[in-house]
């Protein structure tokens, strides 16, 4: 059961990765993310991280996509051409894409760590649901929430400052 | 099921999204495998969290989300300042820097 | 008192910034008088009979880095020192007596220069010598840069000097990694890190570690002089000089890359001084060679004076790696001897060419029909520079041939040609300038005037030290020997700590094999008689 | 279960909230039309703030927020470098175009967050707030590459940073999963604890990740091969941006680079010191070669930026006590130096119609010479000639090598330094070799920016916030050449707080 | 005072005479700076005397003192101080050097008057006189190589004195590098002195000399081999003989002094003085003795083809010093220096004469275009006689008597030294020959016409004012050469020391005649007594055998001389068709120059060219643009992966991660 929808999810996620990849279009892009995020999402739930998972749904799918699909409307997602100014790069680009792969493979499948090969140790109920992980928000890694909430914030001033109109910002 | 095959399946979404960066030109999709890579990320470590039994991996996945977040909305930002500016929405074509 | 000799010309050339324009000269040169007589004090004060360091200043400098601020003069140095100081007066002041452009910044790079050479006769920390090293090409930079001469066809000022800076400081730069690998290697049996150049002499390190050391020090002092193969540089950047300039560079910076040799290389590097012993040497003959020729077939007359340059730190060289005391006495002395030769050529040149208009040799003649003045000095001059006999130039290559001749007598025999040449491009400089006719009508107009007052003032000085010393050169060996005798004897390691000729020569009596024995054979049959 | 709240020492804390809030204000002085000019004000006095907070916790080194941060002196010395270096920006991003263009509140709101991001990097020593004080540190940079957005360079260097940037934090972020996933730690300790623990000291999972962060900083430092992007956002930026960046960012990433090789992977050194030994001599020569035949300045320091970093490295592969003082003191050196050439370049940019052309600068000793002297003697010191603190910051770095038994790479060293002359000399001979140009000639000369050329502000040259900075700069520079000894002492305690 | 002292006085005279007369160039009147020039001379000469009756108080034996002022450069063991060696041989040459020197310089008091160089002329030449007194004083060999090397620049001073004429400066470029080789010689004996014997010093080099080197030891030859170098240069023997012809470029009371007087002759001295050594190494005595045979036979027959004045005597001078050398090589030392003496004289007056005679010829000075002088100038023609008899050896001159007694001597030491006596005579009848055909070309016959304006005039002929030497316009502007020099009949100053000297060259021997008187010898040969050389005495029968052989052969040559150019002067015309070869090679001088140009000049000046076309651009150069080539290449090419093109940034950033990657997992365990 569990095999499958590993396999299910897992087939969905990459489905989604070289959807994104490959489609010409960049809505169309966009949509594939979407299907890759909820595989992903899926596959957290597999890991028994329930909080996590339903963050992915609820910020990713949620907003992030939407702000994509927003953007994309605006600037009207043309086509790209499939002509390549760099010379060798698009040869040169998948060969390198596979030797990361085999290269992280080896790494893991090489690795002397014996709980790789495990389905990991049995954890207690209430692994990573949502209390555990907010305590540990809270109390452990109170800084680096408190960090990234000040990051949203420049994030958001940041996106102000480059996408509103502006006076001098016409000028061209 | 195996953490291998979870990670082993992280990092082949790492070289997907990896290679999307390196033959896509719009920079909106190149924005996306970038989500793919930290994604890849994610993944491995959650899978990671599970195996050693400790949730500190789960928490960093949800702040990666966060981060990716942010760097969508810069990006995005940009791109949008770039549109206005009137430049062609290709990598390729904004090479005034070079040499 | 050796502080206030080595940062005297910088103060005065920071206060001269403050002047109006036409005094900056004047003021310059009133520095470098001071610290002329300043270092004419210090020799007063100098004991010739002691082979230690004299007035020495030691100060923690970089604590954290074991650098010290450490000067001190002995025999090798003192000399230097004062001819440093003679030189730097002559071509400030000749400098002062013509209009310069920017004079403000003219003479304090002047100034620098000259507290930057000083530097590094006096530093006794090996990073304190490195660092004046590098620091005396700064001002050169400037000088030779901005107030040399375009050459129509040829590289501009600032490239040939781009040249020269890079060229000079490849060796440097190498030779600042060896100083601390220096230190560093003695530390490491030794524990606490110094520079102390008489420190790090007391037990050299593995000889090993001497091979490529050896090498990266040499390679900075073999570009300074300049050394065959070696002075690629040296052309160009001596076209674009202005002549001033040129005479104190020429005249002292060259010599402290010989000088590099006797203070850090012998000392520190004796096991690889003996190794190659005869590369260098071989390195030293070919720039006799080379040099002299190149010398006779220039028609540049500056290039005449470089590659003949070339030849005579090559004898420096050959005297110095004869490993003998006689030899390195000759080279201190000829060291000394060649600077006072260079610088007045240099000037002669200069008010040779504002004469004639030009700085070829075949556009030139006649001068001395209506300038015996400047002809006589010109002459003594020349006749110096071919190491006349009779000149303390003759006794400088006399011992260094000495030396050469007792430790390897084939050497010697080749040496010996170079000095043949000399007497060929020098008479040939001095005819084709001063002898037959004008060379062409339009040079004729250009009448050839007796040199001024003021350039006489400039040159007179510089010809009379050279007379003083063909009648003494004793001055400088009898204060030399000893510390010459030290160095060199070090190059066995005996003797570093002996304080006499006698002490040193019971040193090397026992310590065994390739050791210069400092003319042992003079002692012994006077002991016959 | 039941919540106990982290241990938080705030004295130690301080310097971080004193930014955090001051960023809140200066953000605000962007909503209340009457404050718009105090920005730069606040700023200044927001930073003067945060480094006396950190001086005054010199010299006792405590962890934070159980174990989040480490306030040691590795980490308040860094941080006074980028402070500093943040402070020389906001001088020189007076009437800067960019700063108008982006509000001025927000363009340094954006630059304390900047800050921040940077100083928690120096103290990071948990994975996790690495990672969000990496990102906190870069996020607002992108942006700030791109403020001008008059200039279409501008937007470009930021667009490219973002991407490259993302990529390197991606890899980052995905080296430091494999570490988690092999330590089983978040924790700096913790995670060289668990490696060892877990027995797999070069276990390929482990190595892989350290290749994985390896490459992230490499990325943040412009190590080469990875740093292709430091030439175009240097010289797209806002100079003020690029001269910040070229000290503080540097500064930031090679300070974690410390803490997280030094700390969490010295058991691993043996393996990744020679790789970085390489990395760090290939960028000595791509640098310094790079820089050679370049006309823009800012391309130029760029280039040069990339050799430093190189030497830096150098330092750091020691993986010695005397490498990080090396580091340290270079660092610090670096900051007076470059600072020193960006506010000339600044100055110049703004007076003469050249912008960051080499041509901007030429005939300036007879007609600047307030802005040549600095100009030439930042260039000396980049150039490592001596009495000033560059040579001693080369010889400091040389005896580390030395001492690790890493003498080749001192050899690189002086080999780069030896090609890096041909460059920064090339700029003092265009500054006292050669005679002034017209501006008239100069207009064709970038006619292709010609529509978005900045507006040129003749007084520039006479602005005390241009000159004053330079001067100090240059008179640091050449002080600490000559009396090094405070600065080496301020290295040394540095470097003493990890070993 | 003491000998020693006396010596300095002389030492020093001529020196001070040199800086006051130079140094006040601008407010002496000529004629002081003559006087003082003069003075300073006579006064050495009267000082020399004064040191000769001071040794002379001595007795034989102890006859040698030294003194030495400072240390002139004493380090190292090198033991080189700045000290003089008195004794009989020194204070001999000291006599000889400022007596003809005296008497040259009031020659030159007339001669040079229309000069603008006077001063400069006279402070050169008192400098010369100094810097011969030096080298014959010398105590040891540094200072001798002091000296040595100063008269070779005095010559060289005094050859180009006339520098407007580049065949002046050439000849004295010549000379000059010519003698620095011979100096280079004695460096190197000197050297190899000091590692031998550990010092410089007379007296300890002589003391010892015998303890450490064997007869015949390969050291001591090469040592003396090396002086012989030395002495060959100065004193023009073959192979270093090309110089002196050349020298003739300089005012004639030079070439009289210098190039005929004293300084060719120290050769013949150094080897007197080192008569010690050559004992040691019979090998180099006997090459010294070959090459001043073959230099006296060749110089011998090139004067006879010669057709310059100046020149035909310089080879003379040679081929005369070949004698001496020949002699003080085969042990004739007192014999050798007693024909220097005696050449000094007639030599001397010979130049004088024709120093004479070529102002007449309005500063021509080839003989075919000359004769008649006889009328023309009375007294010049007479000197000319005599100077001629005495160097053709003609009976109870003084040549007679010296040159005879070299031969001699090498007659009495017998085996090959036989045949060198016979050389020698060959030698004699070519001496008279090329002598007496000079005469009867210059004297006899129909007055030329420059002769013939002086007759008519009383005043001197003036031509344009060319140089003899390549026919070139000089200007005359310049003021040197001057307008006109004077005759002898025009000249006290000149007369007088002509008249001296002719009377030396005339009565000069009949202080040395065998069995009658032994003035000379007596004196001089105790300073040879530790060589057992100087013991060998030809009997006086044999010495006059000898004399007999010597005037026949010099009364017969003359005859000769006198048939050929006088009575049948189609003769010579005649020899040279029969002998083209013999001919030719004598009108070239044997090609020497050639030769030396070939093997030596022309090599150095390809080298030169090549190392200044070809070596300093393609390998020095070379060296540098490579560098610097590869690094701007290099950089090129970073700057072309710089594309732009952001995407290949990314994939150089994620190859450096598979590289890096790559080397862990493999550096993995």
């Amino acid at each position: 059961m569990e095999a499958v929808l590993f396999f299910l999810a897992a087939i969905g996620a990459l489905g989604g990765a070289i959807g994104v990849v490959a489609m010409r279009n960049p809505f169309y892009s966009v949509l594939a993310l979407i299907v890759h995020l909820f595989s992903l999402a899926v596959l957290f739930l597999l890991l028994s991280a329930a909080f996590v998972a339903a963050a992915q749904v609820v910020v990713y799918a949620g907003a992030v996509m939407v702000l994509y699909v927003f953007v994309v409307a605006y600037i009207g997602g043309g086509e790209e051409s499939a002509w390549e100014p760099i010379p060798g790069q698009q040869f040169i680009a998948p060969l390198l894409g596979v030797a990361i792969f085999v290269e992280l493979a080896i790494a893991v499948l090489a690795s002397s760590l014996l709980a790789l090969g495990t389905d990991g140790p049995d954890v207690k109920a209430g692994f990573g649901d949502p209390a555990g992980i907010g305590y540990l928000l809270l109390e452990k890694f109170l800084l680096p929430f408190e960090a990234s909430s000040i990051l949203l914030l420049l994030a958001a001033v940041g996106a102000i400052v480059l996408a509103s109109r502006r006076r001098e910002g016409e000028s061209a | 099921m195996n953490i291998e095959w979870y990670i082993v399946l992280s990092s082949l979404l790492f070289a997907v999204g990896a290679m999307g960066i390196l033959i896509r030109r719009s920079p909106v999709v190149i924005l996306l495998c970038l989500e793919l890579m930290l994604n890849a990320g994610n993944l491995a470590l959650v899978a990671f969290s599970r195996m050693v039994d400790n949730q500190q991996g789960q928490v960093f996945a949800i702040v990666v989300m966060v981060v990716a977040a942010c760097e969508v909305v810069v990006g995005l930002g940009l791109i949008v300042a770039i549109f206005r500016r009137r430049l062609p929405l290709d990598v390729d074509e904004l090479r005034e820097l070079r040499g | 008192m050796i502080n206030s000799l080595l940062w005297t010309p910088l103060a005065f050339g920071l206060v001269g910034l403050f002047l109006p324009k036409r005094f900056a000269g004047w003021w310059a040169t009133a520095g470098a008088a001071v610290t002329l007589g300043l270092a004419i004090a210090l020799l007063a004060g100098f004991d010739a009979g002691a082979a230690g360091l004299q007035d020495t200043v030691d100060v923690n400098w970089i604590p954290g880095l074991g650098v010290d601020y450490s000067l001190g003069i002995d025999g090798l140095n003192v000399f230097l020192v004062l001819l440093t100081a003679v030189v730097w007066l002559g071509g400030t002041a000749f400098a002062a007596f013509r209009e310069q452009e920017r004079p403000h910044l003219f003479f304090l790079m002047m100034l620098l220069g000259e507290t930057a050479t000083l530097g590094a006769f006096v530093a006794q920390d090996l990073l304190l010598f490195v660092l004046f090293f590098d620091l005396m090409l700064v001002p050169f930079y400037f000088l030779f840069g901005a107030w040399g001469s375009d050459r129509e066809g040829g590289p501009t000022a600032a490239a040939a000097t781009l040249k020269m800076i890079v060229y000079t400081l490849i060796g440097s730069l190498l030779m600042l990694v060896g100083a601390i690998a220096t230190a560093i290697i003695a530390a490491h049996d030794g524990g606490q890190i110094t520079f102390s150049i008489a420190e790090l002499a007391k037990h050299p390190i593995g000889d090993g570690s001497q091979r490529w050391i050896f090498w990266f020090f040499a390679a900075a002092f073999l570009v300074k002089m300049p050394a065959f193969l070696l002075h690629g540089w040296m052309p160009d950047a001596y076209r674009a000089a202005p002549l001033p300039v040129l005479a104190v560079f020429s005249g002292v910076l060259a010599k402290v890359g010989a000088y590099g040799f006797l203070r850090v290389v012998l000392p520190l590097f004796p096991a690889a001084t003996v190794e190659f012993q005869e590369v260098v040497l071989v390195i030293a003959l070919a720039s006799i060679l080379y040099g002299s020729v190149m010398a006779f077939t220039q028609t540049n007359v500056r290039l005449i004076g470089g590659y003949s340059s070339v030849a005579q730190l090559g004898f420096i060289t050959a005297g110095i790696f004869a490993l003998r005391a006689d030899g390195a006495d000759g080279a201190v002395l000829q060291m000394v001897n060649h600077g006072l030769v260079v610088a007045p050529l240099f000037i002669i040149v200069a008010i040779l060419a504002e004469r004639s208009g030009s700085e070829d040799l075949r556009e030139m003649g006649g001068m001395a029909m209506r300038a015996p003045v400047l002809a006589a000095l010109f002459l003594i001059v020349t006749l110096a520079t071919l190491a006349m006999p009779g000149s303390a130039n003759f006794i400088g290559e006399f011992y260094i041939l000495n030396g050469l001749f007792q430790a390897k007598i084939v050497f010697a025999f080749v040496a010996i040609s170079g000095v043949a040449m000399s007497a060929y491009y020098a008479l040939r400089l001095y005819q084709r300038t001063m002898h037959n006719r004008p060379a062409s009508q339009q040079n004729n107009a250009v009448p050839s005037r007796e040199i001024g007052l003021r350039d006489g003032l400039v040159l007179a000085p510089l010809v009379l030290c050279i007379l003083g010393l063909a009648l003494y050169p004793q001055l400088i060996l009898k204060r030399t020997d000893v510390s010459a005798a030290r160095t060199v004897a070090s190059t066995c390691n005996v003797g570093a700590t002996a304080n006499s000729v006698a002490e040193l020569e019971k040193a090397v009596k026992s310590g065994g094999s390739p050791c210069p024995s400092p003319a042992l054979a003079g002692r012994l049959v006077s002991a016959q008689q | 279960m039941n919540f106990n709240a982290p241990h938080i020492d705030y004295a130690a804390l301080s310097p971080v909230i004193a930014l955090t809030a001051a960023l809140c204000v200066v953000l605000l002085t962007a909503v209340f039309k009457p404050l718009r000019r105090s920005a730069p004000g606040l700023t200044l006095i927001a930073l003067a703030t945060t480094a006396g907070l950190l001086i005054w916790n010199w010299n006792d080194p405590t962890s934070l927020v159980s174990g989040a941060l480490r306030l040691d002196n590795l980490a308040i010395s860094i941080s006074l470098i980028a402070i500093a270096a943040a402070a020389f920006a906001v001088l020189l991003s007076l009437r800067e175009p960019a700063a108008e263009q982006a509000g001025s509140g927000e363009y340094h709101a954006l630059l304390l967050g900047s800050v921040l991001g940077m100083v928690l990097l120096a103290q990071a020593q948990n994975l996790i707030s690495f990672f969000v004080a990496i990102e906190t540190l870069s996020i607002p940079l992108y942006i700030l590459c791109a403020t001008n957005m008059v200039r279409e360079k501008s937007l470009e260097s930021g667009l490219k940073y973002l991407i490259v940037g993302s990529l390197g934090s991606a890899t980052l972020l995905y080296g430091m999963a494999f570490l988690y996933g092999g330590s089983g730690s978040t924790d700096f300790l913790g995670i060289s604890a668990g490696i060892g623990h877990a027995g797999l000291l070069g276990d390929p999972l482990v190595l892989v990740g350290i290749a994985l962060v390896a490459v992230g900083l490499a990325f943040k430092t412009s190590i080469a091969p990875f740093h292709q992007w430091t030439p175009d956002v240097y010289e797209g930026a806002p100079t003020p941006i690029t001269s910040f960046m070229a000290v503080a960012t540097k500064a930031a990433a090679v300070a974690v680079f410390i803490r997280f090789f030094d700390v969490a992977l010295i058991g691993e050194a043996g393996d990744w010191q020679p790789a970085l030994a390489v990395l760090a001599a290939v960028t000595i020569v791509v640098g310094n070669v790079g820089a050679l035949g370049q006309s823009s300045l800012k391309r130029l320091l760029g280039y040069s930026g990339v050799a430093q970093a190189g030497y830096v490295l150098g330092g750091l592969v020691v993986a010695s006590e005397a490498g990080i003082n090396a580091i340290v003191f270079y660092l610090a050196g670096y900051l007076f130096m470059n600072l020193a050439a960006f506010s000339v370049v600044v100055a110049r940019e703004r007076e003469s119609a050249f912008g960051d052309d080499i041509r901007a600068v030429r005939g300036l000793g007879a007609e600047r010479p307030l802005l040549a002297w600095p100009l030439t003697i930042s260039m000396l010191a980049l150039a490592g000639l001596p009495a000033t603190v560059g040579f001693i910051g080369k010889l400091y770095l040389i005896e580390a090598l030395v001492e690790g038994d890493y003498t080749w790479l001192a050899v690189f060293i002086a080999i780069g330094t030896m090609i890096s002359l041909a460059y920064y000399l090339r700029v003092v001979a265009a500054m006292w070799m050669r005679p002034g140009e017209d501006a008239a000639t100069a207009t064709p000369a970038i006619a292709g920016a010609s529509p978005e050329a900045d507006p040129i502000d003749p007084e520039a040259s006479r602005r005390l916030y241009l000159v004053g900075p330079a001067l100090l700069a240059a008179a640091a520079t050449v002080f600490f050449g000559i009396i090094p000894q405070p600065l080496v002492d301020f290295a040394q305690h540095a470097g003493a707080s990890l070993f | 005072m003491s000998a020693t002292t006396w010596a300095w006085l002389v030492l020093l005279l001529p020196l001070l005479g040199s800086i006051v007369v130079s140094l006040g160039f601008r407010t002496i009147p000529a004629r002081v700076a003559g006087i003082v020039g003069t003075a300073a001379v006579g006064l050495a000469f009267l000082c020399a005397v004064a040191a000769l009756v001071n040794l002379l108080g001595e007795g034989a034996e102890a006859r040698h003192h030294a003194s030495s002022l400072w240390d002139y450069a004493s380090a190292a063991g090198l033991d080189i101080k700045l000290g003089i060696y008195v004794d009989q041989l020194s204070v001999f040459m000291m006599l000889v050097v400022t007596g003809v020197s005296t008497l040259i310089h009031l020659y030159s008091f007339g001669y040079m008057k229309s000069d603008e160089g006077y001063h400069r002329f006279f402070s050169y030449l008192n400098f010369f006189v100094f810097s011969m007194l030096l080298l014959v004083l010398a105590g040891n060999f540094v200072l001798l190589i002091v000296g040595w090397a100063f008269v070779g620049f005095a010559s060289y001073a005094l050859i180009s004195f006339w520098y407007r004429r580049t065949t002046a400066t050439k000849a004295g470029m010549k000379a000059f590098v010519i003698n620095v080789v011979g100096d280079i010689g004695l460096v190197l004996a000197a050297l190899l002195i000091f590692r031998e014997l550990g010092s410089f010093e007379y007296g300890t080099v002589f003391a010892h000399a015998p303890e450490v080197f064997h007869r015949g030891g390969w050291t001591v030859t090469a040592i003396c081999l090396l002086l012989l170098v030395g002495a060959f240069a100065k004193s023009a023997q073959i192979p270093f003989h090309t110089w002196l012809p050349d020298a003739m470029e300089g005012p004639t009371p030079v070439s009289s002094l210098i190039h005929a007087a004293t300084m060719v002759t120290a050769g013949v001295y150094l080897i007197a003085r080192t008569h010690v050594l050559f004992y040691l190494a019979p090998t180099a005595a006997d090459v010294g003795a070959f090459v001043g045979l073959a230099t006296l036979l060749v110089a011998g027959t090139i004067a006879l083809a010669m057709t310059d004045l100046k020149r035909a005597i310089a080879y003379s001078t040679m081929s005369q010093i070949g004698y001496m050398i020949m002699g003080v090589s085969i042990g004739a030392y007192a014999q050798g220096l007693f024909h220097l003496m005696t050449h000094a004289f007639f030599k001397a007056l010979l130049f004088m004469t024709a120093g004479s005679i070529i102002s007449a010829m309005a500063n021509r000075q080839d003989i075919d275009r000359m004769s008649g002088f006889w009328k023309a100038m009375r007294f010049t023609s007479l000197m000319l006689v005599i100077g001629g008899l005495a160097l053709a050896a003609f009976p109870l001159t003084s040549g007679f008597f010296s040159k005879d007694s070299i031969l001699a001597y090498a007659e009495a030491r017998g085996g090959m030294y036989t045949w060198m006596a016979i050389g020698g005579y060959v030698g004699a009848l070519l001496t008279a020959l090329y002598t007496f055909r000079l005469i009867f070309r210059v004297l006899p016959g129909r007055p030329c016409e420059e002769a013939q304006h002086l007759i008519d005039t009383g005043e001197l002929y003036h031509g344009p004012p060319i140089n003899p030497a390549n026919e070139e316009l000089e200007d005359a502007d310049v003021g040197f050469p001057g307008a006109e020099h004077h005759i002898a009949e025009q000249s006290r100053p000149m007369a007088a020391a002509m008249a001296v000297l002719a009377f030396g060259a005339l009565f000069a021997g009949l202080i040395q005649v065998p069995g009658v008187d032994n003035v000379l010898f007596g004196f001089l040969e105790p300073a040879f007594a530790d060589s057992p050389l100087s013991t060998i005495h030809p009997t006086v029968g044999a010495e006059w055998r000898g004399l007999a052989i010597g005037a026949v052969i010099s009364v017969a040559s003359i005859g000769l001389a006198w048939l050929f150019w006088v009575a049948r002067p189609e003769l010579p015309g005649l020899f040279r068709q029969r002998l083209r070869p013999v001919y030719l090679l004598a009108v070239n001088k044997w090609y020497f120059d050639e030769a030396i140009d070939f093997l030596i000049v022309r090599p150095a000046l390809a080298i030169g060219r090549f190392a200044n076309s070809t070596f300093e651009r393609f390998v020095v150069d070379g060296l540098v643009t490579g560098t610097r080539e590869t690094v701007s290449g290099a950089g090129g090419i970073v700057r072309v992966v710089q594309s732009g093109f952001v995407r290949s940034y990314a994939l150089l950033l994620i190859a450096g991660f598979a590289g890096l990657g790559l080397y862990f997992l493999l550096s993995s365990s």
